[in-house]
């Protein structure tokens, strides 16, 4: 066991705080938020250039062939930035689903175009009134068609899908067992897109499927396959997310911590009050335990599947808690100002709320982990 | 000990929810049902004042000779808990319940001619301007002065969360007369109209998309002496006594109870693979427990309306009433949230226009409701953080 | 709507005032809990003198016909003086059971003879395995045998029993549908009595019937009401130990403001602390919701089942949760003292521990009142 | 950064549970699992010390020269865990992991030679003098003096939390040798026999029935000035090399892993009309919640002895340990006595006899429970109390 940062970690890191620190600020986030797509395509480019759309990339398709940990390293930084880019849901994601796909010439194209920056993937998958850590298709149907498949249905909140060129669709094929995994053009004829923004800036869209034409070639990964594949995708990008919670949390608390040390009250500064200082350690136990939780997460992520979902859920359970705790004591402690959108503090708030909240919430991670442990 | 309620009260809860149904008209109804901001709409609230005042039932709670109803404190708590209920826009409460009480107990008759009636019939919002940037909790420290030169008062300073400012034509405010004495004794409550010289007004933009909150900056504003209510340097004792006023207030117990029912709605309506989130064992946990915590401060409302006798001063009982009321106001905005899912996480425009039409992804339930639970983390911050109503609680109960 | 309390409510909450108010405290404490019974039966002599026992007895009786709000008073002042008397068991469970019994001519005789201080009867109804808020007898059988009855089976934890003269048995009528409840003396052939304590010092038994004769009349209540007496009986019951519940936190919060005020720390008295001053803020706010869910139960306890039911939960969820919150800090602002046997707030936290627990606790009755919203 | 366990460590593993299955007496086990009162008896606790000190593992942590294994911070995490979870009796920490660590690293030879063997072989349990009436978390202020007579301390005071001390024939004590400097500085670490006149010991009947937390009364008691470990004054300074020392213990991780295994059993064993407690969901839910919250808390100690790098001073992760620790102690018991709802109550006489034979109403989970989750109140108290937790770790990581 070991907590040092590889060579390549500390390289990573490095990049991050060079590119992000810049604009990890109230006015940046709120210029993105006011944008097309929520973020800025001209710092997309320069993850690109940093390797970072290349992560998890085989070597093979010109990628840096990285770990699940450096993913999380660097997700971390990202959290603390607010960064808004479709990192999760293209770097993660669709670079793990492509992994799987049947025409893996194909897929090496498809992923080398996102380590270069010019094509982003989004995931659909999420059917409503399904249970959130469901992942088969029941409302979506792919009929065979000729050659190829007429895709029809309804997604709702795909997350990044407003940015992408592509969307991954879960369905069920028609006539077979399981759910398969469809590569579909954001400007396929029949489909039609509804964009909205998220509280926290990102964007999604629920997604309509009036019989949309697919080639043979658009089934990436078959039924028998596609709900393994898409539960292990949704745990690495949950343990994503739960990298950036935490990095979300650990900035939140450095700001928390300065603010209370200038903000007076009373004459004097209102961290002197030993309410505000069991609240702060309070929020330095959640954080300093999310991150142990990130750990345990990462450290069963290539178990098989029963463990790795037990340790995954648990992490989330932990982690979704520990991320309402910082930011509602955050806001606490700054008083009115903390329901400014002119403060940080409230901008980490709504972005550790998404993150609850996506690819099962609390409460839902918590009743997976107690099935996990009974039975 | 009498626990039951009175069944007159039985009968008076009908008639006022015959009344209700009767003069609000069903499209404000339904403005104020469906609206995604937190607040209500300012021309719906002031109109609805006005069809209120048409009926002598837009200050119940006033003294009879200024236009109150002299209904019995169990009377006014049906009948604000009816007009909550029917998604009634809410009271203008910086003019009904927080200046008036103020006005007609300390105002010259001067001010209570000019003011009270434009109060009761709704012909304006009033801005509230008492806290300062340096002076949240800590009230005594505001430094906004106003200096007597000329039979004026020249104010200057600078106020926030100033709610509703930007739609206001008239504020009350608090400042300083007196720099020579000790803080609490130099404030003084001060009637200011909005468009005077010297006034700007800035929206801040909040964390739910609303901009309701302002700050208030004022330089050399110019307002007639007699415009200041009551006696100079009494401002501090006339705040207190508003506060007090209004022991139950706090509670916020019409609206949380109307919220917990849109909870339970909404908890029905939003399902999982089948089942209702209603039926998930760890939501309904939940609620449930807010829900009897939402009995127990009704009951803790009800005993301080009755005035029970009581072995901690009545004040720490007005205490337990704002910080349990706050954190209920929160809980139960959350489960709204959390009965949604990721589906809460849609950002909605709280702009006063019509929301989208509902769909069934989006039911008429889901805008707003996200955008009321993120700005509901002010309940605990503001009117004295839920840290100093401790601190005071811990004072009043058991002297520390 | 009123608060104020009557003549008679006043008389007996002096009268509580000066009999109980010299034995609340420590040593007394703990010299009951020595005894035989966890209890002075001479004291329950002056009880009875005081008119207490004949509190809730009908006036035919010789009672006072008092109402539950009556009981709820007394028991405020009895759980503020952590008395141990079997009161609950005796005065408000089996008094509600013989009201409801269908030979009232021999009912109203017991009746007499509890007011008078010389019959105590305990209820034993539950059985191991069945669910707390579960009223219907399984594995305790009555069988028709020439005129009376032969009884079998075993109960767990009847509250009280070691000082009974006679049990109140729920139990299966062979032959028949529903739980009837039979009156038993202590001394019967064939019952045998495991007595214990429990860790507030009260006193319980494991009853087992090995084929226990009873006459006809011993049948009080007949299978097709006893399940609906019984609860009645209990949701009673339950009211009297929330009112000791609230009158124990009321005391408890008591005892901690003037600890606080008097231990030093630092050099200063540690009410202080703001840390401390908070945590009496919790206390003082968890007693007072108490109390008012107090109210709530009291003021649905003449209503239809459901509703009865509902309140009722609800209340012992507040109020459990309540009792957890001021014990629990009262021990902590006690420091070490708080753990010892020798300072007042470990009695309330055993004792309010205890009350949490019976007759269904937290958990279930969160769930009954859950289930009561939501259909 | 690897996250994963060395698989070196698995087989270590596999060695330690086969070298404590075969040492470990089956009775002993059996007493120790079965037992009702909190601490383990005396007699097994020193047995077992022997017991391993036979096999030089008696004080693993120590340094090789004193009888210590030479280990890694990991291999002994697991040979305490499956110490643990065999339900061997606790070490007497007070000698292995307070006195032991300061008698190496500060005491003289002559303390050295005669007192660490002693405390590997477990001749004796130690009573640790610490606390005072008047000074519990603020040990500074503590008042036990040590006058330098003549070539011995004499002692006068008054210490109380000694736990064990009736049983303890030797002690190691805090006391005051120079009341001319700052409290910090006038403080000296003393060891002290037990039975030396003019030492009387008091038990104090604790919540739960046991009588293991003492009194101890020195009035005039003679010491032999050989006895005070390093340097007179550095007291303090000892102490707090001690606490810092061992880091991870506060955590009580070993411990609580074995009763959350416990209370999974309980509540599997439990029933409500044939539905197991387990799968009652409020119960599962709150189960699941304090076993992540167990997995947060080792991972938060993996971190601790893996000296990860870290952007706050490491004791304020150490403080973490304490704070959470603690309060999973608390939480995990109480789900074992949750699970056993009204059955809990049954008071079980902590005295060192067998307890009642198991029948299907009291299996052999019952006695002990309770009578260990009462006294865990004392989790959040002793060591610097969970509020003097929080002070210390805003101030560490925040500068408050």
């Amino acid at each position: 066991m070991d907590f040092a940062k590889s060579d390549i970690q500390a390289m990573l890191l490095d990049s991050a705080d060079r590119l992000l620190s810049e604009n990890a600020d109230v006015e940046y986030w709120r210029h993105q938020r006011g944008g097309a797509l929520g973020f800025d395509e001209a710092r997309w480019a320069r993850f690109a250039e940093l390797g970072w759309l290349a992560l998890p990339v085989p070597e093979a398709a010109g990628g840096l062939d990285g770990s699940i940990e450096d993913i999380a390293l660097l997700n971390i930084a990202l959290g603390k930035a607010l960064a808004t880019e479709p990192y999760v849901s293209t770097v993660v994601l669709a670079d793990h689903v492509l992994k799987q796909a049947a025409d893996q010439l194909r897929a090496m194209e498809l992923l080398g175009d996102i380590a270069g920056g010019t094509l982003r993937i989004a995931l659909a998958h999420q059917e409503n009134g399904a249970h959130p850590l469901g992942v088969e298709a029941r409302g979506t149907v792919a009929r065979a068609s000729g050659d190829g498949y007429v895709l029809s249905g309804a997604k709702i909140m795909a997350l990044d899908a407003p940015s992408a060129g592509q969307f991954i669709i879960s369905a069920r094929i028609e006539g077979e067992e399981g759910t398969g995994l469809f590569l579909v053009p954001a400007d396929a004829a029949g489909l039609s897109i509804e964009p909205y923004a998220l509280i926290d800036g990102t964007r999604a869209a629920d997604l309509a499927f009036a019989d949309v034409a697919l080639p043979a070639g658009a089934l990436l990964v078959g039924g028998n396959r596609g709900a393994a594949v898409l539960r292990e995708a949704i745990d690495r990008a949950s343990i994503a997310l739960m990298a950036q919670a935490v990095g979300a949390m650990e900035a939140a608390n450095k700001v928390c911590g300065a603010y209370v040390q200038e903000r007076k009250q009373f004459g004097t500064a209102i961290g002197s009050f030993q309410a505000i200082q069991h609240i702060m350690a309070d929020n330095f136990i959640a954080a300093h335990q999310a991150r142990s939780m990130l750990y345990h997460a990462l450290a069963n992520a290539d178990q098989d599947e029963a463990t790795r979902s037990a340790a995954l859920s648990a992490a989330r359970l932990v982690i979704g808690e520990a991320g309402q705790v910082v930011s509602r004591n955050g806001i606490q402690v700054h008083g009115g100002y903390g329901l400014t959108d002119e403060y940080a503090i409230g901008h980490y708030f709504r972005r550790l709320m998404c993150i609850e909240k996506q690819y099962g919430d609390l409460i839902q991670h918590g009743e997976r982990f107690g099935d996990s442990i009974f039975g | 000990m009498e626990l039951r309620l009175d069944p007159d009260l039985e009968t008076f809860r009908t008639q006022v929810r015959a009344f209700i149904d009767r003069v609000l008209p069903a499209d404000m109804k339904e403005r104020q049902r469906r609206k995604v901001a937190n607040n209500a709409a300012v021309p719906d609230l002031l109109q609805w004042m006005r069809i209120l005042d048409d009926h002598g039932r837009a200050v119940p709670h006033w003294p009879e000779e200024f236009g109150g109803c002299g209904w019995s404190p169990m009377q006014l708590f049906i009948f604000n808990e009816e007009l909550y209920k029917a998604d009634a826009p809410e009271f203008d409460w910086g003019g009904t319940h927080m200046l008036g009480p103020v006005l007609y107990t300390y105002g010259s008759d001067y001010l209570k001619d000019k003011f009270l009636p434009m109060i009761r019939e709704g012909a304006t919002m009033w801005a509230q301007g008492f806290s300062e940037p340096g002076s949240g909790s800590d009230l005594a420290s505001l430094r906004t002065s106003a200096d007597l030169v000329d039979g004026k008062y020249i104010v200057n300073g600078q106020k926030i969360w100033t709610s509703g400012a930007a739609h206001a034509d008239w504020g009350f405010f608090l400042v300083r007369t007196d720099k020579s004495v000790k803080p609490q004794r130099g404030i003084s409550f001060l009637i200011i109209k909005m468009d005077t010289p010297g006034i700007t007004v800035r929206q801040i933009p909040q964390i739910n998309g609303e901009a309701h909150l302002c700050e208030v900056f004022l330089d050399n504003v110019e307002v007639p002496a007699d415009q200041l209510i009551g006696e100079p340097g009494m401002g501090w004792t006339y705040a207190k006594f508003l506060l007090e006023h209004e022991r139950t207030t706090s509670s916020f117990i019409y609206w949380s109870k109307r919220e917990l029912a849109r909870a339970k709605d909404i908890a029905r309506g939003e399902t999982m693979d089948g089942r209702r989130v209603a039926d998930d064992p760890a939501f309904r946990a939940r609620f449930a427990r807010a829900e009897a915590d939402l009995l127990a401060l009704e009951w803790s409302v009800l005993r301080v309306l009755a005035h029970e006798e009581f072995d901690a001063p009545e004040a720490a009982a007005a205490s337990v009433l704002k910080i349990r009321g706050s954190e209920l106001q929160q809980e139960i905005t959350m489960l709204q949230v959390d009965a949604m899912g990721a589906k809460s996480l849609r950002f909605f425009d709280a702009a006063p226009v019509p929301p989208p039409a509902p769909t069934d992804v989006w039911p008429d339930y889901a805008p707003g409701r996200t955008t009321v639970a993120l700005i509901n983390r002010a309940a605990t911050i503001y009117g004295g953080s839920k840290q100093i109503q401790k601190n005071i609680l811990a004072k009043l109960a058991f002297g520390l």
